[in-house]
């Protein structure tokens, strides 16, 4: 009981440090604050997959809940006129989390390649109805304006600000789900992924354990497309598209789904890879994208934070 | 350690800043951020001929050989450097790009985009930014309609038009018109303009009806159902605001059934594909350019001087997005050369060229451009339909009309989508 | 043993598959702290009967009672919960953890501590595979060790799914040895499957000798194997059935 | 009227096109337990080869009849090439991995497929509509059809029914069907299971380029022809069942139906009538129409 108290003590700390260093880049170099920012975003949806890869399951569908996290923003400004990053952040990460909870009841049925594909249906779904819905600006989507904060009454908040709430919602949610992996509910997961007859018949519920996973999925994924919508400032059906959803993926298992620090570890590295590549293969960008993919899957099938884990331990034992 | 460097930095940072200021000071060359469409759907009719305009301006600007009044080298004397990116990849992707560009490689203003939905994501970030955006092909009307922007301009017309004038054209050249179908992609862009399109033909004929409205997902490929069901349902006319690869799918799989022989089609982008003999155009097929652009470019010094370049430079001829962007960039010249003037010669510095593109006209290779809408920051032009003909294997035009802007484009203040309801009145 | 109480009760099972009885008619009663033996051919029905108890499979008729109350076909979870645990033919482990750790994913899953699972290996003998991944530990302690995840809820009965299979004959009585011992300790009510008599024979208080979907005899291990029709039918016929009859039971 | 008659045809070609570009699929998938996000890339690259072969042999002013063997060539060659490459080079050493890791490695074979198509070929599309002309066409009243569909309707019954023939009565397909049915067992058996992946990996990608190169002439060849084919792939195969041969047969047959008929009857929900089907499908038949769900052995 005490060695675990310690280490939730000491995950609250690394989540912290993690944050404040993290801030501390983003002011030191502004010009890539805005990168950062959308990063840490998809990193979030990208964190709801690895909860997800952990129990086994591969959802092509994150994007739903990106998208509807970020269309819970967009509406309740301009049909609800609200402003304030607080109740919005709720509003995407709630909404989300019912539209998740509503599918995860089906889909907490299937698994394998047919989990993969229902998820991927059901974004397409969305993705088709808001297309066709010229209400909220169709194909176009629309844009969304800066929100406010209430402790700073200043009206819109500059990037600044956006980034270092973003920092802080981040790290938040890193702590939470390193919180909630350490439980029986958390640690069921892999366990799930290995055997679910035998978790069965140990007494507990696959399907309700996927359930909540998933619905927690959608709720980290909701929460970064709110995110997402503030700093892009536009949101659209893209956001919805399966290989939205596909990106996320990639950057889950660039990433790794050892812990909860992993997915933004993915996220920030397919930032740097997609600007390198753009910026020096610009006809090729895919191809390094794939080739990475693949690299990854068979060099480093734990994923980028497995390197960092073996760079913390060696760096532990030198000093 | 970290003091040191902050020193050594700063002064780095002044002694580049005092060498610029004073000996490069006429020869830092304008640095401009194109931005088309290099894959993709739209990166075939639009994106590579827009861009080979580009690099045709690039080139004869900073040669000075562009004929008057754009005679002088680059923007005002000062040469130009363009910097290229592909549009692609989404509204997050190009918001991205775009603050790329401004933050990290120092771009003075941007020109470029197809995609509405890029314009309208791009529009407030220009404005955040404080940096000088020219769009060049975007469609939708809201950008200047549904906000107001302060750093944005769009020297080309906006999509209203293109539809209004087809339906005006259909009339003209279909008194007894009784009944119409479209087939359009069901994204923004062909919803927009079926809408207008539809809209626009009640106002002038109101006892008209509709047979069928196709909408197939962008990028579909296979049209037999649609071109079945268009046939079957016999309409006067068809309305299609298809591009590239779908609709020269749709021209291939619809002649072996007869059925643009047999239904009069409008194409409002149907001049991309009248070039290089690639595709077979049916006789009485309606081409519109989306303006005075390619084809329908009115005979002049500069379209003459643009065509001949374009031909000498790119081995084919200039499309409608590529006479865009030479508008475009062309406008933006005579913005910059204006406000030089107004400044007494110096380099003018961003609001000074804002003034002066508001409500500015200007010339280009398609003809008179007013900077007429949206506060003096949307440009209104005559839009041009044509009827092919194959003249011995060639293509050519016939009862080529042109629609002043007045009549074609709302009112400063009025929403096309209302304008358009209330009888396009004037 | 006949004084105590009766613990499992089936009344009349039934499972087809397709053309195939798996269960015919199968009607017996399971005493508390019982040891008995499941024999018969291949695809005589044992492991489907063991499935029906355990939820696995749902019978097509009949029904199963567990201390009174009615379980058919309610789902493994909850089944388990109620105190009926079990063992599989192929052991169904946690194959990229270590064997501590798959204890410990057990005792998570039924609320208990988990600085428990060194003592429960240790009980199993087990300690000195801790740490080692059970995907590649030998059948024979993996066999074991899908037992001890079995144990780790405190069940009150034990469904043995041929425990010894696939297990060095040399090695067969020293399993079973120490799997009986646990039994005995936790006091659980214990039915195994098994093919080698001898193993039946000294394990077990009571046989139950299966038969093309249905019990032949049952009995004293004694009784059960001088039977005339378990000698004709069951003991006298080669272990292997033919192939086509595998897919028979799941 | 001219609607009920339209419909029926429309959608029956439109299944046997389907079907075409589906079996692919559906066939790697019965084998090889992977589902092939590359598969549009590999119907992408056969189109761009036959508008190759067939622009360059039009261009010579030679017999246009033979541009008909000229598309098949180009399918098969075009799928050899590609599927050799990516078994041998890629896939291969992936066989161990799970099912879902496979699939996102064959979606980064999608992305690498891509590019590599955009540097051979360029942004600007292909047309060769010449051969969807060629063979005439025939009438019902006013709607013309051109007799080029039949081309498509009978590779897709061909290369159905010849696949079905090949796993019933032949050995190779009887031990094929071995594999299918376990790979264990297969292997314990002496059956060169990483062989009959190879033919089978090939056979599919021949498939999906045979596809691309039959609808070559019917459409403008761009790049990103293959995105939309793959998300229709996988509703057929889906909804008739991972792996079956009639399920893809009876998808593409309900796919083809339920579009055609939501274009002739309402045009409005075309969009996502697909999806909706397919979503429908698996929440009644988790498995799809033809597949049944096989208990795990314990």
């Amino acid at each position: 009981m005490k060695v675990s108290s310690m280490l939730r003590q000491q995950h609250a700390l690394i989540a912290l440090l993690a944050t404040l260093v993290l801030i501390a880049l983003g002011i030191g170099l502004s010009s890539w604050q805005f990168v950062v920012v959308v990063a840490l975003a998809k990193g979030l949806a990208a964190l709801g997959l690895v909860l997800l890869l952990r129990c086994g399951l591969v959802s092509f569908g994150q994007g739903l809940y990106y998208c509807a996290g970020a269309y819970a923003v967009g509406m309740a400004m301009s049909y609800l006129g609200i402003r304030d990053l607080v109740p919005l952040l709720l509003l995407a990460t709630v909404s989300a989390a019912l539209i998740a909870a509503l599918l995860g009841v089906l889909l907490s049925r299937y698994r394998d390649i047919f989990f993969a594909i229902l998820t991927l249906a059901f974004t397409m779904i969305l993705y088709g109805l808001l297309i066709r819905n010229p209400v909220l600006g169709g194909s176009d989507g629309f844009n969304v304006l800066s929100p406010g904060f209430f402790l700073l009454a200043d009206g819109a908040l500059s990037r600044r600000t956006m980034f270092i709430i973003t920092a802080v919602v981040v790290g938040v949610s890193i702590w939470a789900v390193q919180r909630y992996l350490a439980t029986p509910m958390g640690r069921l997961g892999p366990a799930m992924k290995d055997n679910e007859i035998r978790v069965e018949y140990l007494g507990a519920s696959a399907r309700r354990n996927i359930f909540w996973n998933y619905t927690l999925a959608g709720a980290l994924a909701g929460l970064g497309g709110g995110l997402t919508s503030f700093s892009i400032g536009h949101i659209d059906p893209d956001l919805a598209f399966w290989t939205t959803s596909g990106e996320f993926l990639f950057i889950a298992i660039l990433g790794g789904t050892r812990n909860a620090y992993a997915p933004f570890l993915g996220a920030i590295a397919l930032e740097l890879i997609r600007s390198l590549a753009f910026q020096y293969v610009p006809n090729a960008w895919q191809i390094v994208i794939g080739v990475s993919m693949l690299v990854i899957i068979i060099f480093l099938p734990g994923g980028l934070i497995s390197i960092a884990r073996l760079w913390l331990r060696s760096s532990a034992r030198g000093g | 350690m970290s003091h040191q460097i902050k020193v050594i930095s700063a002064a780095v940072a002044v002694a580049l800043f005092a060498l610029g200021s004073t000996a490069q000071a006429d020869e830092k060359p304008i640095k401009v951020g194109i931005v088309t469409f290099m894959s993709g759907a739209a990166a075939g009719p639009f994106g590579v001929p827009a861009r080979h305009g580009a690099e045709v301006l690039f080139e004869e600007l900073n040669a000075g050989k562009v004929p008057a009044p754009y005679d002088s080298v680059g923007f005002g004397g000062t040469p130009l450097e363009f910097v290229y990116i592909d549009e692609s990849g989404g509204t997050s992707q190009q918001v991205t790009e775009f603050r790329n560009m401004v933050d990290r490689a120092g771009v003075d203003m941007v020109i470029g985009y197809t995609s509405s939905g890029n314009c309208l994501a791009i529009a407030p970030v220009a404005e955040e930014l404080k940096t000088l955006t020219m769009l060049y092909d975007c469609g939708t009307p809201r950008i200047f309609e549904d906000d107001t922007h302060h750093y944005v301009f769009r020297p080309v017309a906006h999509g209203t038009m293109d539809n209004v004038g087809a339906a005006m054209y259909a009339v003209d050249q279909k008194p007894n018109l009784e009944t119409y179908a479209g087939i359009n992609q069901n994204y923004a862009w062909g919803q927009d303009s079926w809408r207008d399109f539809e809209g626009a033909l009640k106002q002038l004929k109101p006892d008209v009806k509709l047979t069928t409205s196709q909408m197939p997902k962008l990028g579909a490929g296979q049209y037999n159902a649609e071109i079945s069901a268009i046939m079957a349902s016999n309409p006067d006319i068809l309305h299609s605001s298809f591009y590239g690869g779908d609709l020269e799918g749709l021209i291939v799989q619809a002649q072996p059934r007869g059925m643009m022989e047999h239904v009069p089609t409008i194409l409002t982008t149907g001049e991309t594909i009248t070039h290089d003999n690639k595709i077979k155009i049916p006789d009485g097929t309606i081409i519109g350019a989306r303006g005075p652009h390619g084809v329908f470019a009115p005979d002049s010094e500069l379209n003459t001087w643009f065509r001949n370049a374009y031909r000498d430079q790119i081995k084919g001829d200039p499309w409608y997005p590529s006479y865009k962007m030479a508008q475009t960039i062309l406008g933006t010249k005579a913005a910059y050369e204006k406000a030089k003037a107004d400044n007494g010669g110096k380099a003018p510095n961003t609001e000074q060229i804002i003034a002066a593109f508001k409500g500015l006209t200007f010339v280009s290779p398609s003809g008179e451009v007013k900077m007429a809408l949206g506060n003096g920051h949307q440009a209104v032009q005559e839009v041009v339909y044509g009827t092919a003909k194959n003249v011995d294997g060639k293509l050519t035009f016939e009862h080529v009309k042109r629609y002043p802007s007045e009549v074609v484009t709302p009112p400063e203040g009025v929403k096309s989508e209302d304008w358009i309801k209330n009888g396009m009145k004037h | 043993m006949s004084e105590s109480i009766v613990l499992i009760s089936a009344r009349n099972l039934r499972k087809q598959f397709g053309a195939v009885f798996a269960a015919r008619d199968i009607t017996v009663d399971i005493h508390a702290h019982s040891v008995s033996g499941l024999i018969g051919t291949n695809g005589a029905g044992k492991t489907t009967f063991v499935n029906m108890l355990t939820g696995y499979l749902k019978p097509d008729q009949g029904q199963i009672f567990f201390d009174g109350q009615e379980i058919t076909g309610r789902p493994p979870r909850e089944i388990t919960r109620m105190g009926i645990a079990r063992s599989f033919q192929i052991p169904q482990l946690f194959d990229s953890l270590t064997a501590v750790e798959n204890v410990e994913t057990a005792l998570g899953i039924v609320g208990k501590p988990l600085d428990q699972a060194q003592e429960i290996l240790a009980r199993f003998e087990l300690t000195q595979f801790a740490g080692s991944l059970a995907g590649i530990l030998p059948e024979g302690v993996r066999k074991l060790l899908d037992i001890a995840l079995a144990m780790v809820a405190d069940p009150r009965v034990l469904l043995l799914d041929e425990p010894t299979s696939g297990v060095d004959s040399s090695e067969k009585f020293e399993i079973m040895d120490r799997i009986m011992k646990i039994v005995r300790e936790a006091e659980v009510t214990a039915m195994f499957v098994e093919h080698d008599m001898e193993v039946v024979r000294r394990y077990s208080d009571r046989v139950l000798a299966f038969y093309d979907g249905a019990i032949l005899a049952a009995g004293s291990p004694e009784e059960v194997m001088q039977d005339e029709k378990v000698l004709e039918y069951i003991i006298g016929r080669p272990l292997r059935a033919p192939l086509a009859q595998e897919g028979a039971h799941a | 009227m001219l609607m009920l008659p339209a419909a029926m045809i429309d959608g029956i070609m439109y299944a046997a096109w389907l079907f075409l570009v589906a079996v692919g699929l559906t066939l790697i998938y019965g084998v090889m337990k992977i589902l092939n996000l590359a598969h549009g890339a590999f119907y992408t690259l056969g189109a761009y080869v036959a508008a190759t072969f067939v622009g360059f042999w039009l261009a010579g002013d030679y017999n246009p009849y033979y541009s008909y063997l000229l598309l098949l060539l180009a399918g098969v060659i075009g799928g050899l090439i590609l599927g050799v490459v990516v078994e041998r080079g890629i896939l291969r050493r992936f066989y161990k991995e799970d099912q879902v890791v496979l699939l996102l490695v064959t979606y980064a074979i999608f992305l690498i497929l891509e590019d590599v198509v955009k540097m051979i070929w360029g942004v600007e599309p292909y047309i060769i509509s010449q051969p969807y002309g060629l063979l005439g066409s025939f009438n019902i009243g006013l709607l013309y059809y051109p007799n080029y569909n039949f081309v498509i309707l009978g590779a897709a019954i061909l290369s159905g029914v010849g696949l079905a023939l090949f796993l019933k009565f032949t050995r190779p397909g009887k031990l094929l069907r071995v594999v299918i049915h376990d790979r264990e067992i297969s292997m314990a058996l002496g059956i060169n299971v990483q062989r009959y992946f190879l033919v089978t990996f090939v056979a599919g990608s021949i498939l999906a380029a045979l596809g691309g190169a039959l609808t070559a002439p019917t459409i403008s060849v761009a790049p990103e022809i293959g995105v939309e084919v793959i998300v229709l792939a996988f509703a057929v195969i889906v909804i008739g069942g991972l792996g079956s041969l009639p399920g893809a047969a009876l998808g593409a047959l309900i796919v083809g139906l339920v579009r055609s008929f939501a274009v002739h009857y309402f045009p409005e929900v075309e969009l996502f009538s697909i999806y909706a089907v397919m979503a429908v499908v698996l929440i009644v038949r988790p498995m799809g129409l033809f597949a049944a769900a096989e208990p795990r052995k314990i």
